[in-house]
């Protein structure tokens, strides 16, 4: 097992991703000559020059438009978002055409695109630039929605969306770039279509995705100093969802937590807590709980960002309510 | 307007206008019926410029097109017997009736729509020209579009990045001088669309859209240049719709004088007299091209009534490739 | 009491904004010549001339950013967006700056912006033009989210709106227009902070808005004849939801379905219902169900749409899968 | 370079360009230190336009300004002591603290951001200036932004919109002939970005922005057309950014001697070699000046280093209006 930070394992995705297929390319706001804002591309350029290493000029419409139209023209493009907080701009895109070509052309079409956009808040960004609306593109259908939350998947998820027939977007948390990991598996290749028990555990269910991971990791280590083992659920893919493994669990702990980095009206997390009512109502011996963003544009210093977010100590103190 | 061809180009130029009209004319008259729902634009007036364009391109080009397309379809040469059930949203249509008149499609004749978000094609249009170029391709693609759509941000960024990138595209613009209800001045500060696409570098020509010779010569002008490798073109042809923008539409923002004026200028009679004197056209010609498209419109018709629905369990099918 | 279209219950609001306040303007595509595409504006430019009565290019982004200026600038704007499907393009400008300016910059600033759209599916217009998006605005901190479904409402809220020092958005379903209502009340003014129950019932919750809300209504009346008494609510206001509201009815009935014709994933529906069980999970005698639209793009055959929709049978068949 | 302006005016405009030197040289080690977070994007090397251009507006002026606005704040007027506190965070920054370098309010000054969304503000900027127009004021809007901003959808939006309306609206392009790390070249087919403008029917000039009377003179006659009603106006400043774009920039991208061969025109030491030649400045002034300004920075430090955080419980205050 190597061990690589997150950053490491996107690039080293992208590298072998433009290795192995003469049809793959990469574009975006700065991938090229200055490495990608996170210097996940950083290299690249170099090594496979700029036919397939692109900036673009800021036209997030435009660009991701014509990541769609290339890969109608039998392409494989990965169109890198800068981050979620500028897709807004491309939104039309990819809910009118990238999602609906397929279906609206009655199977005569297919986009094989790969979006990859840095999500989340937690670096002091301010309101404009801390988004988490994975949410809003887990409700369009005719895409999937990837958010690796481990350096394996941050490498290997990007390389099986390469394999899929329709668009991928994957959520890649800007918090989790410098973070070291294990990389598990000699061959960079995952699935994408289940979620993963990160730790197990039978007093209650913790699910999340994405950044949100290793928040609900340190709470269910503090739990578990408390003699409470939660079950941490790592939902992997938002779209489509993998509602049975998340029954599974629920069905043995008989209680669950959703952590969502998003703010809580209309979060994906309230999409969790229905399914788990629909699933499993009658396994539940409480209201499965949520802890979300607070309902607030997230703001600059430190203190009040962290007041914004979920927290290690937050998640554990709903576990608390919910056991109490 | 000295026909430059032989008798039997300027019977097909002809053909394809009238078979535009005499479709269009019937699929008035069958949405009054209630054969056909939801919107209808209709092309009438504007024949000249699908009709003088289109057969410039080769079956290898790709054509990207607005919910005004059917004259674009016609002269493509998708089936009428196929657009017409597309219009009753029958299975046996060109995207099996699932998008009726805005959302033709046809894979086989590289017809990406029919998309129905103004300047929405822009994009997409750029990113099946970069697809080429990438894979070394002399394919060029086309972009029709409206006055209307140059307003739009994906105007802007489109131009900018096709001409930055040398890439084979050919916008065509349909000025035919109002969007909806908007008359150009109204909606442009400065109305020679032509001028705009020269600020990004690009050549750009205004082109008279009710005289099909014109708009044939500079189509074939522009598509060679596309074609030999000097990137990005736009046309404007210069047009009118003589009639409503839609179904619904009172009419209420131009005089009716203006509409007979233009009226004049019908791109098929003044063609006609034009292939008249120039010894071209006799009356037998004209009853025997009417007679073959009024058997073509009997039969798509018979062909759209008889055909069957798509079955209700095929709701989702497509919706992602080989998942029902 | 008077009987008028829910069309001209939007317009005599919008006269009367027009009259009471200079500060107020309207601008949008084609409101003035053309009368508003669902003729909403129809005579305002006449009445109020074009300095009030503003047609602007297409340029969502732009002209709902030239509305947060223009509020921020001391007037009191009405932006038309036509429709929700054009109004991605705006997104960026309404998440980022009508919805974070007052509090990212302090309270300093307010934006008193009112945003009318229509929304919704029904009119088999196809996949583009179908969008139900009225839970993503929900999830947005800062801004009001209305969903009139009544005349009264239809009037009322506009003028409500106008009240307000932040930003609302007014979804009006496009399905709606024709439809004729008493109006209530002889001063136009309605609250927008209170959900209404618009029938009582003991035996179940039917929970709803905007065009669902008759599809409930016909639900109900279906029950009834079977002796199943639904209680029926109008949500009315999205956000800051009227969760009070919500919970008394279900704490009385002990059972709820949700109808949303958004896509179910995702939908605001999840909402509710985590909602729901988060405030009355003890009070529930089973999980409260859904009945939204299949995820899939809105196909235009009309056998087709309506099997994607919610319909007053399925609800029906929702409700006695909960009772039986 | 021959001031036209007696010694008072040109020491003005020396200690406006010096002061946003040394508040930036300052910021930065504060950065170093831990004291700021988050995005920091230095205007080094750019001094002469904010110093140049700000005080031709009046008090009444509006300006709209960019993540690149601390010189643009210091020269409006808005105190080193509140910005600073901005910039740590705390409760008495320009907006409370809650969105640091790159979101500077002040309703004070018509200060309208310190927005983030590169392109964002124009629209903002033309609704400000539609409200003056409205209103029957003859107030002028600045609407600052960078050459990245120009490839935007939006730019062409807004400056068709502001033309097209006759708009009191004078656009600042900071063209720094970056995009992050793109240079202006490879991201605009056409990198004469005032002849973008003329293509919109408006009149543009291209200023050297590196030197601060040219920059005076320019603007200066700008607004004066602006503010006679003549319309929108488009001014493009050449100049250059001596730092990198944001605290995190290994500056890859752009050759060290290009820097260098810019930094001879620094246009502070140019400007301030003219004053010499042309006996309005002495050595003495300009230790008098330096110490004043270093003082005033000790002081902003002091203030925001001493000075409270803002109390976890307003996290949620003017999300809405009056709402805690
Ligand atoms: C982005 C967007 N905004 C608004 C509409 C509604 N709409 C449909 S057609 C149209 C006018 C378009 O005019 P133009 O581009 O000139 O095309 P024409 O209809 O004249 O062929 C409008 C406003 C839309 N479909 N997409
Ligand atoms: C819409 C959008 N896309 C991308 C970004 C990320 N970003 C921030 S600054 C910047 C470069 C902008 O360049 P320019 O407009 O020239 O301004 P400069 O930084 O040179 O002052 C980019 C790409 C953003 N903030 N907004
Ligand atoms: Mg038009
Ligand atoms: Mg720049």
């Amino acid at each position: 097992m190597t061990t690589i930070t997150y950053r490491e394992a996107v690039r080293s995705g992208l590298r072998e991703a433009l290795k192995r297929d003469p049809r793959v390319f990469l574009m975006g706001e700065d991938v090229g000559k200055y490495g990608g804002t996170y210097a996940c591309s950083k290299g690249l350029l170099d090594e496979f020059g700029p036919e397939r290493i692109r900036d673009t000029p800021l036209s997030e419409s435009t660009f991701v438009g014509a990541g769609i139209g290339a890969a109608l023209g039998g392409m494989r493009p990965i169109v890198e978002v800068m981050t979620v907080n500028f897709s807004l701009l491309a939104l039309d895109q990819i809910l009118n055409n990238a999602a609906t070509l397929r279906h609206m052309s009655g199977g005569q079409f297919n986009v094989p695109l790969v979006v990859r956009m840095a999500t989340g808040a937690g670096r002091q960004v301010a309101a404009q630039h801390s988004h988490s609306l994975e949410g809003w593109y887990a409700h369009i259908p005719g895409i999937t929605v990837l958010t690796p939350a481990t350096v394996t998947d941050a490498q290997g998820m990007l390389l099986a969306a390469l394999q899929e027939p329709d668009p991928v977007f994957i959520f890649e948390h800007a918090y989790l770039y410098s973070m070291e990991g294990e990389l598990e598996g000699s061959r960079p290749a995952v699935d994408i279509s289940r979620a993963a028990v990160r730790r197990p555990g039978n007093d209650l269910s913790l699910i999340t995705f994405g950044g949100s991971l290793w928040k609900a990791l340190a709470a269910a280590t503090q739990l578990a100093q408390e003699g409470i083992e939660a079950e941490v659920l790592d939902l992997r893919v938002l779209r489509p969802l993998d509602t049975g493994t998340i029954l599974t669990s629920v069905r043995k702990t008989h209680r669950a937590v959703v952590i969502d980095e998003a703010w809580r009206t209309g979060s994906f997390a309230a999409e969790i807590a229905a399914q788990i009512m629909e699933g499993a109502f009658y396994d539940l011996d409480a209201p499965v709980a949520r802890v979300c963003s607070e309902e607030v544009p997230i703001p600059y210093p430190k203190h009040l960002e962290e007041a914004a977010l979920p927290q290690p100590d937050k998640i554990v103190k709903a576990v608390r309510r919910l056991l109490g | 307007m000295t026909p430059a061809f032989t008798r039997e180009q300027g019977l097909e130029l002809l053909r394809h206008m009238l078979r535009i009209r005499r479709f269009e004319e019937r699929t008035a008259e069958l949405y009054q019926l209630g054969k056909i729902h939801g919107f209808l634009h209709l092309y009438i007036g504007e024949e000249a410029v699908a009709a003088g364009s289109i057969p410039s391109f080769t079956n290898e080009d790709a054509i990207v097109a607005t919910y005004r397309e059917h004259g674009h379809a016609l002269v493509r040469g998708t089936s009428m017997k196929q657009l017409m059930a597309e219009l009753y949203g029958k299975a046996a249509g060109c995207a099996r009736g699932r998008g009726g008149s805005m959302h033709f499609f046809d894979a086989s004749r590289r017809f990406y729509g029919g998309l129905a978000i103004v300047a929405g094609g822009l994009p997409v249009a750029v990113g099946l020209a970069l697809a080429d170029k990438m894979q070394g391709r002399t394919r060029v693609t086309g972009c029709y579009f409206g006055d209307g759509a140059v307003a739009e941000g994906e105007f802007h960024e489109s131009l900018n990045l096709a001409a930055l990138w040398k890439l084979p595209v050919l916008f065509l613009c349909e000025n035919n001088l109002y969007a909806m209800g908007t008359a150009l001045a109204r909606h442009q500060s400065q109305p020679d669309i032509a001028a705009k696409a020269r600020a990004y570098n690009l050549p750009a020509e205004t082109v008279d859209g009710m005289d099909v010779c014109a708009v044939q010569t500079a189509t074939h002008q522009a598509i060679g240049s596309v074609r030999r490798g000097d990137g990005p073109y736009l046309l404007e042809y210069r047009t009118y719709r003589f009639r409503a923008h839609s179904m619904y539409d009172a009419e209420l923002y131009r005089a009716k004088e203006e509409v007979t004026e233009w009226k004049r200028r019908d791109p098929i009679s003044t063609f006609a007299q034009a292939l008249r004197t120039a010894g071209m056209l006799a009356d037998s010609d004209l009853q025997r091209i009417e007679a073959e498209i009024a058997t073509e419109i009997e039969e798509a018709v018979t062909f759209a009534e008889t055909s069957p629905w798509e079955p209700v369990e095929d709701l989702t099918k497509d919706v992602y490739t080989g998942k029902a």
